[in-house]
């Protein structure tokens, strides 16, 4: 029963995929190829799917967008020359970062309510997976800002610095964690954080855009059959991201789930022996 | 009603503990004070460099010594294990919440006066003068900055507080959150500090009272919301 | 009325018809890895007296922060009065009064501020005259306008009990109050108990001092390992004698 | 779940991939700008390293359960000591 409820969350979320703006006005094949793409990438994160075979699909996803890059994506942009194929890596991190750290704080709201171990360690391996997405959108904006605007970072833009605070918070988030030893106590205190953080990423977006003008590129001027492909590649790389950082991010639970489990033997194991 | 009985002793003794010892006021007055004077040679009085680099002091001095004053909140009550006594009585955790951010931001108030006072004194900003129309929106934006960086910070402070090297810990965690705070408080600068023409783009004050009042009620109601969840063992 | 501890299903009411003062079931507490408590099951009628013994580390003072709402359970039910300690636990805290380990008094307050402080938050105006005439009694009317950082220990241990008898509570939960006292000190401390039992006072304390503690209690409880391991005396003396021994091997419950 | 099959399941894997590609026409091989190049290979090298790392410490940790799990069981034959709350635990 349980998987069939995930599939139905995994519908529900791709029909309201269809209903954002930028989605419509995408061609036919390019919205059923990669909503399709996403509601996989939705099944696979909820588990339904082993965690090996999710981990082997999503690199695979991830080299085939690279080889999609490498050959069938035009070279040239009218405006930015080669520079703008970075957007490929850069986009999707973006977004997945952006979801990843929401996630965590629904996540760290639920282990609040459940008082439960387990969903402690899910939300921070969710956000330490979310600061490595968030790392990568930063590099790979700096470079392509470096080639497009001849200046690796411009203070004043908006989406810039919403994602480099981002990136302090959470940091600051991984490095609370560290200082507190009591298993019980760090959960409690990282769910408070994770929600709080949670609340500061829509005010620190809606707080700075009164007040930085706006220099990032809307839309990637292109045209015909091009504009297809294009679309195309950038929500399957989407799709392939966020497969393959959900594949991460059960992984690292495991890895931390595993920690504790040894842990707790080795304090029992210590306690028996004296 | 219980709730506000309690709210207002848990402010009125407080501040009586706060008026016996004058540490935490002492400190953060002595701190923001110090900023500005070193400040205040790196501008050495010359007219255009006040205008751009004198507010900047102004809310860093602000900013930092509030933190001082955050990171002595929770420590009287710890003192002699009253904590455990406030948390076991039949009031809400979050009047408790509310009680100690509003007797902290009274703290940060009267140090915030001082350093404006300082400011006055060490950027000769005409008060009196030319710009005595400013006095207003100067203090309603810097109690509204002070509230929004005091509402997280009482929570901050108070998960803090019992860790090894918390008070670092609590400065990590609370200056990303207030970057965009900063922002806004730094844009509207030109209104406040200095006559407008010179500035290439500013906001009016009303909208920067607007951004912080927003901000600083949802902290607080966030925060509320969460205090019982940091005390509750 | 011993206290039986019954894991029944437990009825509202025990046979002498009102509400138990303390119904404790299947009480489950974790700290991490470390189990403090494996399901504890015990019951305390009203104006009983209780007594608490257990070597160090035997889940005793978590026992008191989860019946004083200190700390929530991991699992288990815990009433007192009849109301769930976890879902109203406001209302429970009105009627319980609780010493803990520290004083929980504030150092630059006097013994008066500190009272009156204490009363607002249990919503009462002024001092009562019940609480006027036991700082009669504990001889701390003519210091008690100054700071309490000046007071001795013992003055700081009288003043923590008037502290928690403020808003005169059914119940009365006290953490090892006779610990780092001279004998005249413990003496008065027990005579405050005496006296608070015959008011019909309900009261559970926690003790290393088994003959004053049997003496001053109605009834006894031992507690090893997070589990309920004695009533009766003479099984708490010699559970205590041997915890005692292995405590010099120093094995740590 | 053996993770040393998984891990040359997936070298194989990418192997595979390379040769594949290499078979295919060479198509003229865009001159990408240096930084571009470098930020891919940037984004792949730190992912596959955060893969590895983790895979490694959890093989690692695994092995120290099962060991401690052994010697749990010799020094303690009688089934499971302590016993676990009602509520069932992550």
């Amino acid at each position: 029963m349980k998987d069939a409820f995930k599939i139905l969350v995994a519908t529900v979320l791709v029909a309201a995929l269809y209903m954002l703006p930028g989605f419509e006005s995408l061609g036919a094949r390019t919205k059923w190829l990669s909503g399709a793409g996403i509601f996989i990438a939705l099944c696979f994160t909820l588990k339904s799917i082993p965690l090996g075979v999710h981990l082997i699909v999503g690199w695979a996803l991830v080299i085939e967008t690279l080889r999609q890059v490498c050959h069938d994506v035009p070279m040239k942009e009218i405006m930015l020359g080669e520079s703008y194929l970075i957007f490929y890596f850069h986009f999707p991190s973006a977004i997945t970062c952006l979801a990843m750290f929401l996630m965590a704080g629904g996540i760290s709201f639920w282990q609040l309510k459940t008082n439960d171990l387990k969903w402690d360690q899910s939300a921070a391996a969710c956000i330490e997976l979310a600061v490595i997405a968030c790392s990568i959108t930063l590099l790979t904006g700096m470079t392509w800002a470096q080639a497009a605007w001849g200046r690796p970072w411009i203070w004043s833009d908006p989406r810039l610095l919403t994602v480099a605070i981002m990136w302090f918070t959470y940091m600051a988030y991984l490095m609370f964690r560290m200082a507190i030893d009591d298993p019980v106590k760090r959960a409690r205190f990282s769910s408070v954080l994770g929600i709080l953080f949670a609340i500061n990423v829509p005010l620190v977006w809606y707080a700075i855009r009164l007040f930085g003008e706006e220099s990032h590129p809307m839309e990637l001027t292109m045209e015909g059959t091009q504009k297809e492909i294009m679309t195309y590649t950038r929500w399957y790389g989407a799709g392939a991201f966020f497969i393959l950082y959900m594949a991460l991010w059960r992984l690292r639970a495991s890895s931390m789930r595993a920690d504790a489990k040894c842990d707790q033997l080795e304090d029992a194991f210590m306690r028996q022996k004296i | 009603m219980n709730g506000w009985r309690a709210f207002f002793s848990l402010i009125r003794w407080d501040l009586a503990v706060e008026f016996r010892r004058r540490e935490t006021t002492l400190n953060m007055c002595l701190f923001a004070v110090l900023l500005l004077f070193i400040g205040s040679y790196t501008v050495s009085q010359k007219t255009e460099l006040i205008d751009t680099f004198g507010p900047i002091y102004y809310w860093i001095a602000i900013i930092f010594s509030g933190t001082v004053g955050l990171s002595r909140a929770f420590l009287p009550e710890r003192e002699n294990g009253a904590m455990a006594a406030i948390v076991t009585a039949p009031i809400d955790a979050g009047v408790y919440y509310l009680a100690k951010m509003m007797a902290v931001w009274l703290y940060v108030l009267v140090m915030s006066f001082m350093v404006l006072a300082a400011y006055v004194v060490l950027f000769d900003f005409e008060i009196y003068g030319q710009y005595s129309d400013r006095i207003l929106p100067i203090t309603v934006v810097t109690a509204l900055f002070c509230l929004v960086y005091v509402a997280p910070g009482v929570l901050l402070s108070a998960m803090t507080v019992g860790l090894k090297g918390g008070e670092v810990i609590l400065r990590i965690l609370l200056f990303p959150l207030m970057i965009p705070v900063i922002i806004v408080v730094l844009s509207a600068n030109p209104r406040l500090f200095t006559d407008p023409e010179l500035a290439v783009t500013y906001t009016s004050p009303e909208t920067a009272m607007a951004t912080l009042g927003a901000l600083a009620a949802i902290y607080v109601c966030a925060c509320y919301l969460l205090f019982p969840k940091v005390v509750e063992e | 009325m011993s206290a039986a501890p019954s894991p029944s299903s437990a009825p509202e009411e025990n046979h002498s018809g009102e509400v138990p003062a303390i119904e404790v079931e299947n009480l489950w507490k974790k700290y991490g890895f470390r189990l403090a408590l494996r399901g504890v099951s015990l019951r305390v009628s009203k104006g009983d007296c209780l007594a608490v013994f257990g070597a160090n580390g035997a889940g005793k003072s978590t026992l008191l922060k989860i019946l004083s709402s200190r700390t929530l359970p991991t699992s288990g039910k815990a009433m007192v009065f009849g109301k769930d300690l976890v879902k109203h636990k406001l209302e429970a805290r009105t009627q319980m009064g609780v010493v803990f380990h520290e004083s929980a008094l504030r150092a630059d307050l006097s013994l008066n501020e500190n009272l009156k402080f204490y009363s607002s938050l249990y919503g009462l105006g002024g001092m009562s005259e019940a609480t006027r005439q036991l700082i009669e009694t504990l001889g701390l009317q003519d210091r008690s306008n100054e700071p309490v950082r000046n007071f001795s220990r013992g003055m700081i241990q009288r003043a923590t009990l008037i502290r928690s008898l403020l808003h005169d509570p059914q119940l009365w939960l006290l953490d090892e109050p006779f610990t780092g006292l001279d004998p005249k000190g413990r003496e008065l401390i027990a005579q405050v108990i005496r006296s608070q039992r015959e008011q019909g006072r309900t009261i559970i304390f926690i003790t290393h001092d088994l003959d004053l503690g049997l003496e001053l209690s109605s009834s006894a409880i031992a507690l090893k390992d997070g589990e309920l391991a004695a009533q009766e005396s003479e099984s708490i003396r010699e559970l205590l004698l041997e915890a005692s021994s292995t405590e010099g091997g120093s094995k740590r419950a | 779940m053996n993770f040393d099959i998984l891990l040359n399941t997936l070298v194989q894997g990418s192997m595979l991939l390379a040769q594949a590609e290499s078979q295919t026409p060479a198509q003229p091989e865009p001159d990408f700008r240096g930084h571009v190049w470098l930020a891919y290979g940037f984004v792949i090298a730190l992912l596959a390293l955060f893969t590895l790392f983790v895979l490694f410490k959890l093989g690692k940790t695994q092995q120290r359960i099962d060991h401690l799990t052994d010697r749990f069981e010799k020094t303690h034959p009688s089934p499971g000591s302590g016993s676990n709350p009602p509520v069932s635990e992550g």
